[in-house]
């Protein structure tokens, strides 16, 4: 199967969610420092995997559907969530596209595709899955999305789900976000084939499955990728496993303190606890962000002025979030009773 | 009106609604790996699923197949394989639809065995109903009769909320008249099994057969013991419970589980909290002793409630009757 | 002593086990990934591994080492992570020394926190203690002060079974006077926190620090509570709890966990049964209101007991008081 | 590395084990109907799996260690373990293995390297990566054999533990008795590599870890292959996952039923649900132990005499050991309540 190349104006679009993303991470990050205690709990960013969540996300179609995990804020930006309700929920207000009861780890927005996340390590997996097998019965073509990252292929739930996906030949591509961390640990530290310098595709062989890796950095390989996948799933062929690799610009999460202590964005393990800096200014020279638009640029398919352009839109875009989420007021108390049950 | 044997009143509730609702899917490990399976000729293989050995997959498939619209009835055999997979069950599925601010609903069934006291020793004759009881979103239903095993399994598959169905396993060849067509018992209706003014006994599963055998013996004695079936533990009719013990002032529990990991001690918990004015007598709950279940047959038997237990409690918050 | 936070102290009770006795292992995610972490530093990668996030084969080859006579303390973070290996914990560890006859013994400690009601949402934020306490041959640790996390953190090393240690993540920088050198609290000895003759008052973990700023509260009315931390959960003082009640008739629960998930009912139900006699009141539960625990900060608050819902409650139980 | 041939005398204890568990567990299948009621619950035999167990089981050296499922009575029988205490538990008497506490899943007996099992479907398999981490601690050459079924590679504690065993070097074997079923389900309908007609062996790439299949009935073979994998573990080279390939005689276990129906073992799965008769009849000619036997007399090994002799001995004994197990008294109730605790 092949994928079809993107045009100029699916280019520039695909540029234009990337930089959406990284624009929202960045005010969910200052946030922490302009306006302290207003996001509590723990805060995942997506930055430096925008180009692999885009590429992804171009072969989104209406009936399809995505799951993914607490590092969340990048796949709905993409689908067409609000980025007011989104900002409005990480900060716990009445607007927010959970009505405060979620946070930032549990973005969900059912009217875009967006079902859900799990905080828990792989448990999003099989959830993946069994969305595909509703897809399966409907036979509409519809295919599911299932993210995670690199650690969550050590759980039960990933092995398990694998498995069951392939023998059912269910519609879902497994898209690994492998940043090549799991907060503190190095890959190599807890996969015994990265310990061995494979890919973490090779355990697509376990399950009889097509395992491939690919930069995720390059939202056009990515788009080639998963889009074959997508196809191939769509088409009844079985689930893939996507390895795509990526590096977090950010650290794994916001600190993690009690109450009362406030709360920032740390140095990046990998400066902070193993002391590579060069690794991480290796990765900061690699963003995918500037990198995409340098490609386009370069290749003439977006101007300089352009892309400028671009960016002071979606800069105002996301400081209209920060402004909206900070007016919008607290849930009733009772709420927080409301939709235990259904 | 039918004599069933517990285990075939269960199927009839699937089938009743599989057979209503096209979106209602049965799987598990172990079922449907030939064409002669029951539910396979009549549902189709798209509906009907053999899985493998992997229950934290097929839980976690049937909250993702539930959040797309469909409503699964998970096959678990025994309560105890649940444990592998105990966060899909208390931490994924009653959550989505919460944290969600209910864009979701996780409408799912997970049917499993428990307290097959016969001999399965360590690891599959637990009794873990307390676990999980007290989740928000989740709910849990334990018939002790055929006729309620249909009609609350046919109510969890159309309840919006994951339900944790739990058959004892030591009922599983009971027979009982069961409803003909279409029959639902509701949730959180408690049931009297035997009405008397002297004392409340409250049990679950097949703990409700001791119970019921205890009080015949006991009304011999000239006691009338009032039998009370929660049927649904999540929500739980603690309304019927604090009507019987106002009337009785005295309440004896009785629960296949340890001391401390007992439905009893929740429910003995909420009396005394407001049913306390009623009460004549100390609350006596009558459980397993504490004790992984044993192999061999008289000590299994010693560390289960018995009817001679049952009978000593009811005895005992009698004896300062006036 | 020195004064110590509560997390600097159970490193000290597991630092002090470590250099005592060189069969303890300290392992699991997220940790000893350099050879600066101190633990590495102090007794190597032999002894001291990060694990892949695997909750099952951590725990699981905790209960293999244990079995091969190695003390295993594995960091689990939050006791929600342990519902993935639930079976390992419940099912497995406690099983073993019962079903071979008293063959082996495992002891292990599961270090984890919980309870960190700080925005941590749905599903990072329970108070799962009720879960663990009432299995047969596992023993259940909840300290509220950094001394009890030592001590009692280095008395589950020494114990021959499997301990479950939790930590009460909003206690984590809490400051305590901590004895220097080897310290321990035993296991089934409860604390009287603060002495009164008026109510009593049982919590556990953070709940304790609450209750006890209610009883402040209320002294300024002339009201004593007595609070008492049992510490350890199983093994249970019911004794301590029993002798207050006996002096004050009066007796409130304070759980983290919402309503039928709590410590707290099972210690009502042994009281209702156990200390019947003494009770001049309802016994009061206040507990987590029945919900997820929510994101947003003043739904948090109104979810989790605080100390006006206590105070309204040693109130209630002090209104028929004559 | 080569595994050095069995002489003739070891050939003659291997087949006199294979022997001894095949008459032990045709003792246990007759119990229920020579001695109603005796057994309770639920026991599985391991008829079909000698070769495979005696054949792994010649390396076991003092300080070694294994651990199985509830499939477990033939394990004990080669490591040295009294078939009387074994009957007896089986039987729930006081002189049991493990004082009737734990029944026939739960057959243990420490001083002899068996060190438990777990009924609970893969759970056991990192009980024994923990052992190995013991051993490895050790430093002493110590290996831990971990048996387990086909069906249990579907679990999650599977894929976790082979990873961790993989990337920590720890001095296990992994045994996967592939008898083509769990329960009534065939591997290839729950097993994406079976159904792809792939080797479950090659799972271990999923690992990093080497991954071989052999024909479980034929205990030379396997004897070379563990044998491989053992020295290779004992030299420090790290965890091989061996697909020793069985056919399970028996069904899975006896029926199930609430007390008051009568036990017995009902027809192979093989007949009773798929009707493969031709299957289980091939399966029959092919039985290990006289396939066995026929080698060694025909080799000019063993006798028909003595092997005539070895069989009447290897009757008397378990014929003693139902006898003893019969006359076995209860235990006390009290014992119900000792052992909660160390
Ligand atoms: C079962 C479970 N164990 C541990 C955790 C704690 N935890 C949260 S995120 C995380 C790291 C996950 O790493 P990876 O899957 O690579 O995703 P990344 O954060 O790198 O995107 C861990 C260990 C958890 N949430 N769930
Ligand atoms: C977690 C779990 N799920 C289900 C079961 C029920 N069960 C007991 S044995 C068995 C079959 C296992 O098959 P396999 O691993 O191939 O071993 P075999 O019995 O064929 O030797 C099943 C499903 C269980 N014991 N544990
Ligand atoms: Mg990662
Ligand atoms: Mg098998």
């Amino acid at each position: 199967m092949s994928v079809q190349a993107l045009n100029a104006e699916r280019q520039i679009w695909v540029y234009k969610q990337m930089l959406r993303i990284r624009e929202f991470e960045e005010s969910v990050k200052r946030s922490f420092t302009e306006h302290p205690g207003v996001i509590r709990g723990h805060t995942h960013l997506a930055d430096g995997a925008e180009a692999s969540i885009v590429g992804s996300l171009v072969h989104f179609r209406l009936g399809d559907a995505l799951l993914a995990t607490y590092r969340c804020h990048g796949y709905p930006l993409v689908l067409g969530s609000d980025p007011k309700a989104m900002m409005a929920e990480i900060y716990g207000r009445a607007d927010g596209l959970c009505k405060g009861l979620g946070g930032s780890m549990h973005l969900t927005d059912v009217a875009h595709g967006f079902l859900g996340t799990s905080g828990i390590v792989g448990a999003g997996i099989p959830h993946a899955a069994g969305v595909a097998w509703a897809a399966q019965i409907r036979k509409r073509g519809e295919v599911v999305l299932s993210f995670f990252g690199d650690g969550a292929a050590k759980q039960g739930a990933f092995h398990e789900t694998l498995n069951i996906a392939s023998l059912w030949k269910l519609p879902v591509v497994f898209v690994m976000e492998n940043n090549g961390y799991n907060v503190v640990t190095l890959t190599a530290q807890e996969d015994a084939n990265a310990a061995a310098g494979e890919p973490l595709a090779i355990k697509a062989k376990a399950y009889a499955m097509p395992g491939v890796t690919v930069d995720g950095g390059d939202p056009l390989a990515v788009h080639e990728t998963v889009g074959e996948a997508i196809e191939r799933a769509r088409a009844g062929g079985g689930p893939t496993l996507v390895e795509s690799k990526v590096y977090r610009l950010s650290a794994h999460g916001n600190l993690i303190a009690p109450p009362g202590v406030p709360l920032h964005y740390p140095e990046h393990e990998a400066i902070a606890v193993f002391g590579r800096r060069d690794e991480y200014e290796a990765a900061l020279r690699g963003d995918p962000v500037p990198r995409f638009r340098g490609t386009l640029v370069s290749g003439g398919v977006l101007s300089s002025r352009k892309a400028d352009e671009i960016k002071v839109e979606v800069a105002a875009e996301m400081s209209a979030a920060v402004a909206f989420a900070l007016k919008s007021p607290f849930p009733r108390l009772e709420s927080a009773l409301e939709n235990v049950y259904a | 009106m039918a004599q069933l044997p517990f285990i075939a009143a269960i199927d009839a509730g699937i089938h009743q609604e599989m057979r209503r609702d096209t979106s209602v899917l049965y799987f598990g490990q172990n079922l449907a790996t030939t064409e002669n399976h029951p539910f396979v000729a009549a549902f189709g293989h798209e509906r009907v699923r053999v899985t493998p050995i992997s229950e934290t997959a097929e839980i976690g498939i049937a909250i993702g197949a539930a959040m797309a619209g469909l409503r699964p009835v998970v096959e678990l055999y025994m309560a105890e394989f649940m444990l592998v997979a105990m966060d899909q069950v208390v931490n994924e599925a009653p959550r989505f639809r919460y944290m969600s601010g209910g864009q979701v609903k996780v409408p799912l069934v997970l049917k499993a065995g428990f307290g097959f006291a016969a001999g399965w020793a360590g690891q599959h004759t637990g009794s873990l109903t307390a676990m999980f009881m007290g989740v928000p979103g989740l709910k849990v239903v334990v018939p002790s009769t055929a006729a309620d095993a249909k009609g609350l399994m046919a109510t969890a598959i159309r309840d919006d909320n994951p339900v944790v169905f739990l058959h004892h396993y030591l009922l599983t060849l009971e027979h009982g008249e069961v409803p003909d067509g279409e029959h639902l018992v509701p949730f959180g209706k408690a049931e009297i099994r035997r009405a008397g003014g002297d004392v409340t006994v409250v049990a679950t599963g097949w703990m409700v057969n001791r119970a019921l055998a205890a009080a015949t013996k006991l009304a011999g004695e000239g006691i009338q013991a009032e039998v009370i079936d929660p049927r649904t533990v999540a929500p739980l009719d603690l309304e019927t419970i604090l009507g019987s013990v106002a009337k009785t002032g005295r309440l004896v529990l009785v629960d296949q589980a340890p001391r401390h990991a007992t439905v009893a001690g929740i429910i003995a918990g909420d009396v005394a909290e407001h049913g306390f004015g009623s009460l004549k007598a100390p609350i006596i709950q009558v459980t397993a002793r504490d004790a992984t279940v044993p192999y061999s047959e008289p000590l299994e038997a010693y560390v289960i409630p018995d009817e001679q237990r049952i009978i000593a409690a009811v005895r005992g918050v009698l004896e300062n009757r006036r």
